[in-house]
């Protein structure tokens, strides 16, 4: 009931009006309050309607979440295997200190990277663009790439590319023969983890953006008005998180068939 | 001569608006947004627009959420394009984000909107990267019909940063069914020994609701509670305790400084005025709604507008929303200027003078400048002009969700009211003379504060205030935080710097400006 | 034609791995390398198979540098004591992956294959997915990809140690047949154990293997008849062979008040304190024997292990049926006094049933 | 295993990072020298003062320092906690299973910012169902204008947010045990908790110590709920180290102080995280 609760009040809200939500605590429609499709209905209207029309920005979230967290896991996962197979020094820097930098990288109040990036994305010429957005993101995913695919990495038996190597494959192919095939859960999390983390931001999404590209929490949190429309706002809220459903059924599949991490041994 | 056409032509655009005879031109046919009034003649009406060509150009606006300003800057960004030819884009920001959203830009040298969207307040920060309205504007009719304490609002120093579109105050906003409702003014009576009344002090203001707060009062079987304001510790909790300091701390018989004595720069904050206002308001919090403590903007309108409360007293947004045509409290509700005080404190002095005392404070409200380094700048003052140009906005005033509000003389004709929007006569006369008395008449006005660092004051008045309500400080202790606070902030901005902004917005409290 | 290796040592954090270890190991021969969990076996195979580097010392095949060439070019194939396959294949691709990865041709693929999976007794499991098989069956695969490969280094680590005792036994004799059976006539057979009696039954040149150093090499049986000193002893012999610590004394050996007459070949030992080395089969229940405690019983199979003690010594006895001993229970056994071995002071051997080592 | 092709897995992810960030880091810390603020945004050079009146003259700081360091602790662990039980939950076999393991998942999916403006409409103490259905018991919590339940719901939405995080990590663990140690504890008749504590549990200590600090790396950044739901209020009773490094930095615009701030806090974080990281695996993994 608790997970639930709030989308149920989500969805009872996105059918009201202004007197339903504000005179009294309504619930049920037709019962409590007429139901109105406002609230939906501004969702594909055009600003000058009073509508926020979120079609264009719906795309470019999910352009630049699937870019970015495509290069961050390729990327990441490229980095976690290293991590996890060969030992690196450089000084007193070893493998686990390495990691921890991927990692540390998320510690940093985004506040404060907002105006470096900002300058640093307007000297590059990628201000207000979806590649811009797209690199700053990598720098949020790739951390948790990097650290879900070295913890999985380092569960999946070293035997097994040694195994390729003494049976002919160089490095490479014996990460891509072998290792990646088997890999292809803890993928499918980390995939998850940066689809996730990437759809939900708002704040990167918020400064670098001005007129061109639109994300779609951005636009959504743009209802937030000071006389917020609750009903377009939840109903928002819940177009958002759809997408997000079909991703959480694939991964429950890869869980379900339980071969999550436990594909070896 | 001059004076005598613009009268003309705002008397004769008057009754055009007013005329039972709908208008109908080759504009409102095809704009049906002025079908009311169709073009109304002017330097940025529909007619002159059409006579531009901006084709091939864009420009960027980036304003406020849908639909408080957001959607009519979109709707006339739309009409805008139509008649010139020119690509408008237009991005939607929350209010509290605005002012990052322009600034992070601006700061680092950039200008990607030929438009922003502001506050009043945000003049002085913004003012070095904005484009100062050309005298084109600034002396066309138009503008002329725009209130002095507009023109003030959007000006520094004498120089117009901020073309004006929309007018912004604190007034009290209160349930005249129940007020005047001879019933309960008997029961009040026979219970308090008091009249009930429109209130014109904090303390009528506090016994009343009080008194009215924790019952069904309006028969609908839920309770109802004394007054909603905005007590959430965000940007704008500070305007209302503004608001309620005025009538103590506002003297007319001490000019020279509301929020810093100019001479020294002391900051007045911790004097006996402002702390009786914080008693007041911490009082307050015992008959505000449930929650009350952290009501935001958006929840004080939906809590007065949907009826819970008496009274309410920020915006306009709260009267506009309970009187929109489905609401069930249309014309149950008036307005009428803030409370006042019985004493007022003399900084001077130091002491209280027994004396009423009322100020009207005119809070910051929406304001929109032209990026300096803009490239479409005429076209982008077009834009405002037409933005404000008579039809639009006397059409834009007719829709609630707008939050265009009146700020042209023209404005407060009760009958605008009356006929487009379908008020009760009364109500709509006690709204025009109330924004009147404040924007035209009052000679002891309070502007908002406009210096460097303008935030940070702001903001430790928030975080001071904030405590006293949760009970973390008494007002005394949390006013004298916000003084030592203010103190800090002067000396890293630079007195000197603080006091030359703060003379400005001085001497319009003066009445020198 | 030989895999020859030259003072290699192994030593990652300076903790030693592999300290000199040096060989010479010829074509068409079984080695087997007996030593326990941790003494470096598997480090060694890993280093002939290239996937470690030593920090010192050369190894050689065909007198080239073992050590520049990369482990995918050395032809060597390897069988881990984990089964180790690759899962997401079925079980012919994975056999035929070295000889994809080698691009030979389709039809010759298909030959190798098949003739690999008739050898381990796994045809009509070509489909198979890997899950699906038991551990044993997933053995035999990984056995069939490295002999289908027809590398010139074959490298098995303790490949039955992870299977249950019957498998294992089961797999072992398979083993033999496939090993021993002329099988390997290019090849040099790399096997490494922790069990005695595999070494026995595999009865190839045998290094034994203890905290990265070698300790001794030679045939099998020298290996059991004359361990070099008393850790070769313990290694080889399973369970380890028993040590007690007394003295000889003209014709008797001593230790906890027991005498035993001595054995003809001790003859010419002098008299003084001696480690007296004994098989835990060569130690019996007898009526006739001396008093001991028993510690602790255990049965393995149709065996009765005995944990014995009487004053400071410990002793194991291997008897070959299963019986039932309480804890505490005084038993009688005797020490077959012709399977003495004797260790001087420094733990070398100084004199075997099988001869003496000096001579 | 050692070979030079090892770079070549790490550099490309490695340099595309630091690439990224080096410009922004090291404008950061410049930046926390200066005294760029609204009316001077410029690469001035103050020397320490920022860090000077961080250390003596901001108890704010701290203060919403220490309330975070309490925030982000108190729902790391209600969220293990849940996460944990209802992994295990789902883990056995039940009825649905599939259906709650995909519920489970969902809050984690929502934009933190939106979902915490309708958890306000849902808290509102006489507009929002919560007290609504609580007044018929005659209770009505202040959730959002006391500064102790303000707290606490601040709690209850992160934890509601973020515990499936912490749930499919769990659970992916939890599918990837082994299951020898169970049938042996089964042989053994061991109780279902004697098997959680001597084998689940120390099974999972690895993957919890990670979920853990990853959870607390992100919990400690928690903004939108406090923003959203109380803007820190009432009082400072919820503000956070993150919310207050916002207010300086986009709100009142004191860059260059809230740089100092930010770094400062970095560098705080890395230590206390690592100090924490070993804690964990000392307290959890006793081998």
């Amino acid at each position: 009931m608790f997970v639930v609760a709030p989308f149920l009040w989500a969805l009872s809200t996105s059918f009201k009006d202004f007197q339903s939500v504000n005179s009294k605590v309504t619930y049920i429609p037709w019962v409590d309050y007429e139901p109105s499709l406002e609230g939906w209905k501004v969702l594909i209207k055009s600003p000058a309607k009073g509508g926020v029309d979120i079609v264009e920005p719906y795309f470019n979230s999910i352009f630049v979440t699937c870019t970015a967290s495509v290069i961050s896991i390729v990327l990441g996962t490229l980095a976690a295997y290293a991590l996890s197979r060969f030992t690196f020094k450089a000084g007193f820097v070893r493998n686990n200190d390495i990691t921890f930098f991927f990692i540390s990288q998320r510690i940093m109040p985004p506040i404060v990277l907002s105006i470096p990036f900002f300058i640093f994305l307007s000297t590059i010429g990628l201000l207000d663009s979806l590649i811009g957005l797209v690199v700053v993101y990598i720098v949020l995913l790739m951390p948790i790439a990097v650290w879900i695919m070295v913890d999985f990495f380092n569960r999946v038996p070293k035997e097994l590319d040694e195994t390729a190597l003494i049976d002919g494959c160089n490095p490479y192919q014996a990460f891509y023969k072998v290792v990646l095939p088997n890999s292809i859960p803890g993928l499918i999390v980390a995939g998850m983890f940066c689809i996730i983390f990437g759809w939900i931001d708002f704040f990167f999404a918020f400064i670098l953006t001005f007129t061109e590209v639109q994300l779609l929490p951005v636009k959504v949190v743009a209802l937030n008005s000071s006389v917020t429309p609750w009903w377009s706002l939840s109903a928002s809220a819940l177009v958002s998180v759809a997408p997000l459903i079909i991703v959480a059924f694939i991964v429950e599949r890869y869980l379900s068939k339980g071969n999550l991490s436990g594909a070896l041994k | 001569m001059k004076i005598i056409k613009t009268y003309v032509t705002v008397l004769i655009s008057t009754l055009l608006v007013f005329s039972p005879v709908a208008y109908a031109d080759k504009w409102s046919d095809q704009f049906p947004h002025i079908k009311a009034t169709g073009d109304i003649p002017g330097e940025c009406s529909y007619e002159s627009m059409s006579k531009k060509d901006y084709s091939g150009k864009t420009l960027k606006i980036n304003t406020h959420a849908v639909p408080v300003m957001g959607e009519p800057t979109a709707l006339h960004a739309e009409q805008f394009a139509k008649l010139t030819g020119a690509k408008v884009d237009v991005t939607h920001t929350p209010a509290g984000d605005l002012y990052a959203k322009a600034m992070v830009p601006f700061q680092a040298g950039q200008a990607p909107y030929d438009i922003v969207f502001g506050f009043s307040n945000f003049i002085n920060d913004w003012k070095r990267y904005l484009e100062p309205v050309p005298k084109k504007y600034t002396e066309m009719r138009q503008m002329k019909d725009v209130t002095k304490s507009h023109i003030g609002v959007a000006s520094w120093d004498g120089v117009m940063y901020q073309f004006p579109v929309d007018g912004d105050r604190h007034y009290l906003k209160y349930r005249k069914d129940v007020i005047d409702n001879p019933k309960y003014q008997k029961k009040y009576k026979a219970d308090t020994g008091k009249e009930l009344r429109v209130p014109r002090t904090w303390k009528e203001y506090g016994e009343i609701a009080s008194y009215f707060n924790g019952w069904d009062w309006d028969g609908d079987g839920e309770p109802e509670y004394g007054s909603a304001e905005v007590m959430k510790k965000d940007d704008l909790m500070y305007a209302a305790f503004f608001s309620r300091s005025v009538a103590y701390s506002k003297n007319p018989r001490t000019p020279g400084g509301f929020f810093f004595d100019l001479d020294t720069m002391k900051p007045l904050i911790n004097n006996p005025g402002f702390v009786e206002a914080l008693t007041d308001w911490v009082e307050a919090t015992k008959y505000v709604p449930p929650g009350g403590i952290n009501f935001g903007l958006g929840d004080e309108i939906g809590s007065f507008g949907g009826g819970q409360t008496l009274f309410s007293f920020s915006w306009d947004d709260a009267l506009i929303a309970a009187m929109q045509d489905d609401s069930p409290i249309k014309n149950k509700v008036a307005a009428a200027p803030l409370p006042g005080a019985d004493r007022v404190w003399n900084r001077m002095t130091n002491r209280w003078e027994n004396q009423y005392n009322q100020a009207p404070y005119i809070v910051w409200g929406w304001a929109v400048g032209v990026a300096k380094k803009s490239k479409v700048k005429e076209m982008a003052f077009d834009y405002l002009c037409f933005f404000a140009n008579d039809a639009n906005h006397q059409a834009d005033l007719a829709i609630g969700r707008f939050g265009v509000n009146p700020f042209k003389k023209s404005d407060f004709d009760p009958n605008i009211y009356i006929d487009t929007m379908g008020w009760d006569p009364e109500i709509a006369k006690s709204y025009t003379d109330t924004l009147l008395e404040m924007e035209e008449k009052s000679k002891n006005r309070v502007f908002p504060l406009r210096v460097p660092g303008v935030f940070e004051f702001t903001s430790a008045v928030a975080t001071g205030t904030s405590k006293a309500l949760a009970g973390q400080l008494s007002p005394q202790e949390a006013l004298d935080e916000v003084a030592k606070e203010w103190e800090a902030i002067l000396n890293r901005v630079g007195k000197d710097n603080v006091k030359a902004a703060y003379a400005v917005g001085v001497a319009m409290e003066d009445n020198k400006l | 034609m030989n895999l020859v290796a030259k003072s290699l040592t192994y030593k990652p954090d300076n903790e030693f791995h592999l300290k000199d270890v040096s060989f010479n190991f010829k074509k068409g021969n079984l080695y087997t390398i007996l030593g326990r969990t941790l003494s470096g076996k598997t480090t060694l195979l890993k280093t002939i198979a290239g996937l470690l580097n030593p920090d010192s010392g050369e190894i050689k095949f065909e007198d080239k540098e073992f050590n520049k060439i990369p482990v995918w070019e050395r032809n060597v194939a390897m069988v881990y004591q984990q089964f180790i396959n690759y899962p997401h294949l079925t079980v012919y691709e994975n056999i035929s992956f070295p000889l994809k990865q080698r691009k030979l041709d389709k039809q010759k693929i298909k030959i190798d294959v098949e003739e690999a999976l008739k050898t381990v007794g796994l045809m009509g499991f070509e489909k198979r997915k890997i899950q699906e098989l038991s551990g044993g069956q997933q053995q035999r695969v990984a056995l069939a990809r490295s002999l289908a490969k027809k590398a010139k280094i074959l490298l098995l680590d303790e490949p039955l140690v992870n299977l249950d005792y019957k498998l294992r036994e089961q797999l072992r004799e398979e083993f033999k047949r496939i090993f021993l059976g002329g099988f390997a006539e290019d090849t040099i057979l790399i096997y490494s154990t922790t069990d005695p009696q595999e070494v026995m039954e595999l009865n190839g040149e045998v290094i034994v293997l203890n905290e990265g150093k070698v300790l001794q090499t030679g045939p099998a049986k020298e290996i059991f008849e004359k361990p070099k000193n008393l850790k070769v002893a313990e290694i080889s012999n399973d369970p380890p062979m028993n040590i007690i610590n007394g003295s000889k004394t003209n014709d008797k050996v001593n230790f906890e008040s027991i005498n035993i007459d001595l054995p003809n070949y001790l003859s010419k030992l002098k008299n003084d304190n001696y480690s007296f080395g004994i098989r835990a089969s060569e130690v019996k229940l007898s009526e006739r024997g001396e008093e001991f405690e028993v510690e602790l019983a255990e049965i393995s199979g149709s065996e009765t292990l005995l944990h014995l003690k009487r004053g400071n010594t410990k002793i194991i006895s291997l008897i070959e049926e299963v019986m039932n001993f309480k804890i505490h229970e005084k038993v009688k056994i005797e020490f077959n006094s012709n399977k003495f071995y004797v260790f001087g002071d420094n733990g070398n051997l100084i004199s075997s049933p099988y001869g003496s080592n000096n001579g | 295993m050692n070979f030079k092709h090892k770079f070549v897995f790490l550099f490309p992810g490695l340099f595309v990072l630091i690439g990224i960030l080096i410009f922004p880091i090291i404008f950061t810390i410049r930046l926390s020298f200066s005294g760029w603020n609204s009316y001077t945004p410029e690469m001035n050079f103050i020397g320490i003062t920022n860090y000077i009146r961080l250390f003596t003259d901001d108890p704010r700081f701290w203060e919403s320092f220490f309330r975070l360091s309490f925030l982000s602790v108190t729902t790391v662990i209600l969220q293990y906690i849940i996460g944990f039980s209802l992994a295990l939950m789902v883990w056995r076999d039940i009825k649905f299973k599939r259906f709650f393991r995909v519920m489970f998942l969902i809050p984690m999916m929502t934009t933190p910012v939106i979902m915490t403006v309708i958890w306000r409409t849902f808290f509102h103490e006489s507009l929002g169902p919560v007290n609504d259905l609580l007044g018929t018991f005659g209770i009505g919590p202040k959730w959002l204008s006391d500064p102790a339940t303000a707290k606490i719901t601040v709690i209850i939405v992160e934890v509601w947010q973020w515990t499936p995080f912490m749930f499919l990590l769990l659970l992916a663990g939890l599918l990837s045990l082994p299951k020898e140690p169970f049938l042996a504890a089964a042989i053994d008749g061991a109780s279902a908790f004697r098997k959680f504590v001597f084998v689940t549990f120390p099974l999972m200590a690895p993957i919890s110590i990670g979920a853990i600090i990853i959870r607390l790396i992100e919990a400690s950044k928690i903004m939108d709920t406090v923003f959203v739901l109380t803007s820190g209020g009432p009082g400072t009773a919820t503000e956070t180290s993150s919310f207050y490094i916002y207010i300086k930095g986009l709100r009142e615009f004191q860059m260059g102080y809230a740089a100092t701030l930010s770094f400062t806090y970095l560098v705080i974080m890395i230590i206390s995280l690592t100090i924490i990281a070993k804690v964990l695996t000392k307290l959890m993994i006793k081998e």
